[in-house]
């Protein structure tokens, strides 16, 4: 530490920091107490619901037996899952094959890289709508996944992690007589780890909160992922609905998520350290 | 275990549009220790590289025991490699380290999968081989206590010895080393040299080592094969080198910390006056040579000032080296100059000093500014 | 003296042709590891883009057959349609706010947290919205700005003030969803500054400390301001792209009113695309969309390219 | 086995659509009913409906609401069934003509309507007690409805008056229109009809609502939040959300519905509620969905949708002994809708593609003079001119 | 210039639970040049951040010309900083990286502004004084022509060089080093050390010198400062400190490349039996301690086969180091010995000859276990 930091510009910090985390916090807190409280007693003039025994069980009761809000996470975890392994499954022999690799062509997919990096997301779904309609894809986890297993920002991310790789790494490794393929996997992969890590947290955060595209793509409630299902059981009872029970399934969307991400919070931060050196 | 010659034939490499190694001829014995010396830059790492088969050379071929190796991919050919930045691969444990090259030669993609591959028969066997091999290796080095641990919780030092395990454990015949012991501080350097030179000892296994410290070189080397912007300049003993170095870089090059120059712009009738003498270039007689007159801290005196024939001069500064100490002149016009003293001597010395320089015109050398060196012969007194 | 230099043999030495190239084993080894990615590339990303080019100017419209060439006819439509107009002016209304309050809020919130001793604590509040599910949680803002009842109104009547319709009044929904995407991307931009932050060398900022600048503002310019230009652009063009793609928000809480008030740019390529069929004219608009936020990215990779290229350079 | 894959709207529904489904598969073991995601609303259900038959996904049964049952029949994705109606002969089992030509189309009828509603006024009595209004004897004009609304809303403590509730398509927007006597386009449809002396009326009574009545310019969720919060005294909204309603309510308040105050002696309403129409070509899905269908709609199938909802019977049957014979007696807020019939009229569906857009003209405009940034004339002739831009060019 | 003196008293910090530093105390004259020499991790930069204030000690005293430190904030305190890595601002160029300690404590944060700075004034005038100055500085280290440069265009030795220049342009009273040659190759660190021992020659300014090399500490300091584990362990001039190390750590450590070491268990009557000759060690005469023998590779001789009183050796290994070589020997028993010897007599020499070793036990030291070094006096012959 560094001697001679006023006391009078740490309170002021914290007291920022203090007063941005209420607010970011604020909404969490107001979804559990609503999910606790009777239906009824929400709206009833008090500045915070007021739980009870019984309005929990109620909330997390209907939420639980109206919507097959489990289905719904379920889905949403088999969604995002899928995507996210093909999209590194994909992305890192090409990253790797970017950063390290001379290959006739790789100026032109780099080209081709940079560009969809800035190619909204949603510009190629018209016609990709239409393809899976035509092949009869349409309310499935193929609907869901397919779109998304090319991740441009996998791509640029891993070889940008990957350019910083030790070249002298990679040539022991053929000395010692990986081929090019096993140096993917056997050394690029455990070594991206990090990259990996934080590469999960973008693409999990898309998926999992993405209302747009499942709401294109799915009809069938057996197939709807967390988000669409949450929007979907806001809509029952005229959206006025029972909001006590949303802020249920809310709460039980949420927390796995949460808890995990929190979890790898420090990693997330690393993976993108190391992926900038 | 048998080590082999190696062959190098006329290499020439470009980066574009330079030049970065020029028609480089270099012969190994088997079991020899060449040093590759030279200032950065000068394609030290890209010979290696060639050697290696991890560059592909322009011009020129490699050759090591014979056979050509221009066709032969890199893991093919024998050869080990130790990065000066260790390259060791950062997720695994210091044994798979070692047992790298071993698991990747010798079980097929099969044979490596955790579980399958311990249902093989063959690879049972093999695996124990591979382990008994890593477990010799890692005892040669000491490393036996750090087998399971990962090289990011490993120090320099030890980092450098799983680099040498890693290329040790399959026996190769040519041992590369680029710089192994740069990152490694002064005390581990000087102690890890040691360690290298009792291996090679050892296994007298044909070693190529590229360096560009000059002490390094001298201390670890058979032969030191010293590089210049891509060019071969002089390969010799280090003794020889010291001796005789063939042009003024290699002789700067090897005079580290300090060499003694003194431009030369023509020799009055083949002979150059300093501090009222004459020293006779014996070479350069007649011919009217300009050029430099080179000669080593140790190889100049300092004696009184009015001694004969000694260029009068002021002490400036006193460098303590150990036994030794290297005392800064300054001479008439500018001139200065070292000379490596006893410590015990130096003690009497204060900057300031008047004093007379001598040199020994023996061990000096005359650099002509375009072509390689004549010894310079003294005449008289100097 | 010792010899210099052994004799060459090369006058002998004939074929080039054995020779083995390690560019060559790298080059197919490159070809199968991008072929997949590439192929994907192309028909996932690059080649639907394409064809929503050329659908752009066609009145192609889903499940009616039959597709007319129609020149730029989709494209002054766009110019002349009122509500595509508004939609442009509530997406840049969303963007002016959004962008640079998230990305001002998070740096400033990350280089407070760097220092505090309590930053586990501080970074994991900041990082929960990032981490929610922002449908679930729209609904918890929709309640806490509920028109009269909500947390927000009932404090603001206790410090009393007048309630604010913050959905439902179209001065203030497309604010009102710009605070909860600012809510959902600062942390997300606090947690890629903090990455940025820890890459800065300590020593620099010793250096300044000794060259006088040693806390505050005169700090933050000389080291960490500077240092952070990388992750600056690279947060910059996430935020960016982020808050031209606001979707969720409006599909849940608005679905674009009141009266247009919210109806961004994205929703209303939805709604014009997948709701109403015109997918002519949604790709005018998604081209147009294209163009537009390349054009913001490259124009603010530029003006920060000055302040990155150190890095760039492979700056120590 | 025959699988039967059904598609309605309102997520809400589930509480009729499940337990009629479960009764006819209990009935029927050999047919399989299973539910899509209900749409938010009708709009959004046709909409959904026409992308799924691009894919060819569309469900075996739709329950579509009147008002766009039309472009369904437009892009052919219905067929008739009269055929069904008279082999069945439908006529004698509680299906009146009056019902079916709700669902007829040029002659045609393309499905047998499921449920019919028509707009109400639900209040709280407790307010309009507070408010000196007799809870008994709510105004049948529209002036002194908006005065006593205006009451409720000056009680103070967070209290508005009354909400009218848009809603999610133009029901409410024609509900006003032909409160007046008006219509929304002329008989002929060659032009539209709501910009006449009925609909200038309507725009401006809305305006009312909210500049004299205390009406809240806020979304329909938050006001009925307001409103089952206790917090609102008037709230118009379809008579199918009757039973939701109670429901949210409970005992907080008393609730009770009324008839809609008029505008004019020749007021009408529209119908709200939906058609049962099938959508499947396969011949032996077809006839297992015309049996659904047919139970759906059945005294059966009728004593579940009403008492769970507030929608009227569209089978007179339905009213027997068996089923909801004094039903309406016990459930006097139920009964508003039925003495409402005489003046309901079919649900005005509009000709072309753009029936939907045209709804969000019609509400974005209404919404404009709800917050008072647009006159109520000027609105309308906004209105107006969107509206025509968006009919078909031949008209 | 006026140099501070420089007063570090009783100095204690703990990381956690380790004591990093303890009871430091030094006095550095006004200047003069310091060098604070230990192996890694010994607390080196801990003292010198301690001194700087970038650190805070839990116990003792800093004083600068009789001034106490302790609440001094850094950038009061009147000395630069070099660091290792150089810390240069990336972003800045050479001339503003050199400018910034001026700028930051001569400009106010309007006047830095780029164009409102300009319109000020007072501003004006003091920017040019500090580009003079800026100007002056680069001069003195040969940068001008490197100015627009930004740090990652130029060379290790050109940014250290401009790291001197930031810490050298306000003239601060002290300078602080903290291994600022570790990053360079040898032969730069060699000429940069050189600079660092002209500029320091010609500001006397008083400085403290961080570095694990003692051939660097030796040739720059006036005196070294040697810490180990912590502790300072002495405090001399390179000269007197290569006679008499206090300790066996400190003589090991100053006695790189190697030092020579036999362990005496108990000396036989106060003397030490040597290849059948006796070593008298007066200190421990008659108490019987148990200890080392210790001496340099130039304290020892190689002498013939059967040289009186000489230890019977054998070659196993010469390295070459220019005038001199190191000959590495096997005793009996397993001991192993270097001698320095001439690089010319060397040459005579082969690997396995069987020669005589003799010590100068006039300069041989011997150290108890317990306690510190006792010199080992001689007998009659060795
Ligand atoms: N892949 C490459 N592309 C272009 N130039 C290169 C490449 N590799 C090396 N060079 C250049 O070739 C020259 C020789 O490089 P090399 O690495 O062999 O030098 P070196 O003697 O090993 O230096 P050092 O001691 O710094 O390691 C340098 O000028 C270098 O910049
Ligand atoms: N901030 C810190 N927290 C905990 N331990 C520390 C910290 N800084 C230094 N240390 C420990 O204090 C000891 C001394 O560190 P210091 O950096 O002073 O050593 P040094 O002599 O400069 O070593 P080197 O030559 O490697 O730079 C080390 O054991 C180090 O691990
Ligand atoms: O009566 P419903 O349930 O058909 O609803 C009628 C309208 O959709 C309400 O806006
Ligand atoms: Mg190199
Ligand atoms: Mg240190």
């Amino acid at each position: 530490m560094i001697l001679g930091q006023s006391s009078s510009s740490r309170i002021v910090s914290h007291a920022v920091l203090v007063t941005g985390a209420i607010i970011m916090v604020f909404p969490f807190l107001w979804m559990i107490l609503a999910s606790l409280t009777p239906q009824s007693e929400i709206f009833d003039g008090s500045l915070l619901p007021t739980p009870t025994l019984h309005g929990a069980i109620d909330n997390y009761g209907t939420a639980l037996s109206a919507i097959p809000l489990l289905r719904f996470m379920a889905n949403g975890f088999v969604v995002c899952l899928a995507i996210l392994v093909l999209q590194i499954a994909i992305a890192i022999p090409c990253g790797y094959a970017l950063a390290k690799l001379s290959f006739p062509g790789r100026p032109i997919l780099l080209v081709g890289v940079l560009l969809g990096l800035l190619v909204p997301v949603q510009i190629p779904t018209i016609p990709i709508y239409i393809a899976l309609a035509k092949s009869g894809l349409l309310d499935s986890y193929a609907a869901l996944v397919l779109p998304w297993i090319i991740s441009v920002f996998a791509i640029f991310l891993f070889r940008q992690f990957f350019v910083t790789f030790p070249d002298e790494v990679l040539d022991a490794a053929r000395l010692d007589g990986f081929s090019e393929l096993s140096i993917a996997w056997r050394i690029m992969l455990p070594a991206a780890w990090p990259a990996v890590v934080s590469f999960s947290i973008f693409s999990i955060v898309a998926h999992w909160n993405d209302l747009y595209w499942p709401m294109v793509v799915i009809t069938n409630p057996d197939m709807m992922t967390a988000s669409l299902g949450i929007a979907y059981f806001r809509q029952a009872g005229e959206g006025a609905g029972n909001v006590g029970a949303l802020m249920a399934g809310g709460v039980l969307v949420t927390a796995p998520l949460v808890s995990f991400f929190l979890l790898m919070q420090k990693h997330f931060i690393r993976g993108l350290v190391l992926g900038r050196h | 275990m048998a080590a082999l010659d190696l062959h190098i034939d006329d290499i020439g490499k470009r980066f574009g549009a330079i030049d970065v190694l020029r028609g480089i001829c270099l012969r190994v014995a088997a079991g020899e220790f060449v040093t590759l010396l030279g200032p950065s830059g000068c394609g030290k790492s890209t010979l290696l590289r060639i050697i290696a088969g991890l560059e592909r050379a322009d011009q020129g071929h490699v050759r090591a025991g014979g056979r050509g190796l221009d066709a032969v991919a890199p893991k093919d050919r024998d050869l080990a490699f130790v990065f000066q930045s260790y390259a060791l691969y950062p997720h695994l444990s210091v044994h798979d380290n070692i047992a790298a090259p071993l698991v990747m030669r010798e079980l097929s993609s099969l044979e490596r999968l955790p579980v399958i591959g311990a249902l093989l028969p063959g690879a049972i066997q093999r695996k124990r081989s591979i382990q008994e091999r890593v477990r010799q290796t890692s005892g040669l080095l000491k490393l036996d206590a750090l087998l399971e641990r990962r090289p990011s919780a490993l120090s320099g030092g030890q980092r450098q010895r799983v680099a040498l395990g890693r290329a040790m454990v399959r026996k190769p015949k040519i041992f590369l080393m680029d710089e192994p012991l740069a990152n490694l501080d002064a005390a581990l350097r000087i102690h890890t040299r040691g360690e290298i030179a009792r291996l090679h000892k050892e296994m007298e296994t044909t070693t190529i080592f590229v360096t560009h410290d000059q002490a390094e070189a001298a201390a670890l080397s058979d032969r030191v094969a010293v590089i210049f912007g891509g060019e071969l300049r002089q390969v010799a003993a280090p003794a020889d080198l010291y001796r005789e170095p063939v042009d003024l870089d290699v002789a700067r090059f090897l005079a580290q910390p300090f060499l003694n120059e003194l431009a030369v712009a023509a020799p009055i009738g083949g002979g150059l006056m300093i501090g009222g003498s004459r020293i006779i270039i014996r070479d350069a007689l007649g011919s009217g040579l300009a050029g430099t007159l080179a000669f080593r801290p140790e190889h100049a005196t300092l004696a009184e000032k009015d001694h004969p024939g000694a260029l009068p001069v002021r002490v400036t500064r006193i460098e303590h080296a150990g036994i030794d100490a290297h005392v800064f002149v300054d001479a008439e016009a500018g001139a200065q100059f070292v000379a490596r003293i006893s410590a015990e001597r130096a003690r009497s010395l204060r900057d300031g000093d008047n004093l007379g320089l001598t040199i020994d015109a023996e061990r000096a050398w005359f650099f002509p500014s375009n072509g390689s060196r004549q010894r310079g012969d003294h005449s008289g007194t100097v | 003296m010792a010899l210099a230099n052994d004799i060459p043999l090369s006058s002998l030495a004939p074929n080039t042709a054995g020779r083995y190239r390690p560019a060559r084993a790298q080059a197919q080894a490159g070809i199968i590891l991008s072929v997949p990615a590439t192929l994907l590339l192309v028909a996932l990303v690059i080649g639907p883009a394409i064809l929503v080019f050329f659908l752009s100017f066609t009145n192609a419209s889903l499940g009616l057959a039959g597709i007319q060439f129609i020149g730029v006819a989709n494209y002054t439509r766009m110019l002349t349609d009122p509500g595509f107009a508004q939609s442009l002016r509530n997406t840049a209304l969303y963007v002016a706010v959004v962008v640079p309050t998230a990305i001002g809020w998070g740096l400033l919130v990350a280089v407070l947290i760097a220092r505090s001793r309590f930053a586990v604590l501080y970074r994991t509040a900041y990082f929960l919205p990032v981490a929610a599910s922002l449908v679930a949680l729209a609904t918890a803002w929709e309640a806490i700005l509920h028109p009269s009842l909500g947390f927000a109104n009932t404090l603001l009547q206790l410090l009393g003030a007048s309630p604010v319709r913050f959905l439902s009044d179209p001065a203030t929904a497309i604010y009102a969803l710009a605070a909860i995407g600012v809510w959902q991307l600062v942390g997300f931009n606090m947690i890629l500054f903090l990455a940025g932050l820890s890459t800065i060398p300590e020593e620099l900022y010793e250096a300044a400390t000794i060259d006088g600048a040693d806390r505050g503002l005169k700090r933050f310019l000389l080291v960490t301001w500077p240092m952070l230009a990388p992750v600056t652009v690279f947060v910059t063009v996430m935020t960016i792209i982020r808050a031209f793609s606001v979707f969720e928000t409006v599909a849940v809480l608005t679905q674009g009113g009141p009266m247009k008030s919210t109806s961004v740019v994205l929703y209303t390529f939805y709604e014009e695309g997948f709701r109403f069929f015109r997918v002519g004219y949604a790709s005018a608009i998604s081209v147009s969309f294209f163009v537009f936020v390349t054009f913001l990215s490259l124009v603010q990779m530029r003006v920060s390219e000055r302040r990155a290229r150190w890095k760039a350079n492979g700056g120590q | 086995e025959t699988k039967l894959n059904v598609y309605y709207a309102w997520p809400e529904h589930e509480v009729i659509h499940k337990p009629i489904a479960d009764r006819f598969m209990a009935d029927h073991p050999e047919i399989k009913i299973s539910f899509r995601a209900a749409a938010p609303s009708y709009d959004e259900a046709v909409q959904t409906l026409i992308r799924q038959s691009m894919a060819g996904e569309l469900p075996d049964v739709h329950y579509v609401g009147f008002n766009v049952l039309r472009p369904l029949v437009t892009r052919g994705l219905v067929k008739p069934i009269d055929d069904l109606v008279a082999a069945d002969h439908l006529a004698d089992k509680g299906y009146t003509e009056q019902i079916l030509s709700l669902a007829r189309i040029e002659g045609h009828l393309y499905g047998l309507p499921f449920a019919m509603s028509t707009p109400v006024v639900y209040y709280n009595a407790d307010l309009v007690k507070q408010a000196g209004g007799d809870p008994d004897k709510v105004p049948t004009d529209w002036d002194s409805f908006v005065a006593l609304a205006g009451k409720v809303g000056a009680l103070g403590n967070g209290t508005s008056g009354m909400y009218y509730q848009l809603g999610s398509d133009d029901w409410a927007t024609q509900n006003l229109v032909r409160n007046f006597g008006g219509q929304m386009m002329n008989d002929k449809e060659s032009d539209i009809a709501f910009d006449g002396p009925a609909g200038q009326a309507a725009v401006k009574l809305f305006k009312r609502f909210h500049t004299d009545g205390a009406q809240p310019a806020i979304d329909s969720h938050a006001a009925r939040q307001l409103f089952t919060s206790g917090k609102l005294g008037f709230f118009f909204a379809s008579a199918g959300s009757v039973s939701g309603f109670e429901g949210e309510i409970g005992d907080r308040f008393k609730l009770r519905t009324a008839k809609q105050p008029l505008g004019a002696e020749d007021a009408t309403m529209p119908t709200g509620g939906m058609v049962a129409i099938i959508l499947t070509d396969d011949p032996a899905k077809r006839a297992a969905a015309w049996d659904y269908v047919k139970f759906t709609t059945s005294p059966e199938g009728q004593s579940i949708v009403v008492p769970n909802t507030g929608y009227m019977p569209t089978n007179t049957l339905a009213l027997d002994k068996d089923h909801l014979a004094g039903f309406y007696d016990k459930h006097p807020n139920w009964y508003t809708s039925v003495l409402q019939t005489p003046r309901a009229r079919p649900w005005f569906s509009w000709p072309g593609d753009n029936g939907v857009q045209i709804g969000e003209v019609l509400r974005d405009e209404m919404t404009a003079i709800a917050l008072g940034s647009k006159e109520p004339e000027a609105a309308l002739a906004d209105m107006v001119s969107e509206v025509r831009a968006l009919l078909p060019k031949t008209n």
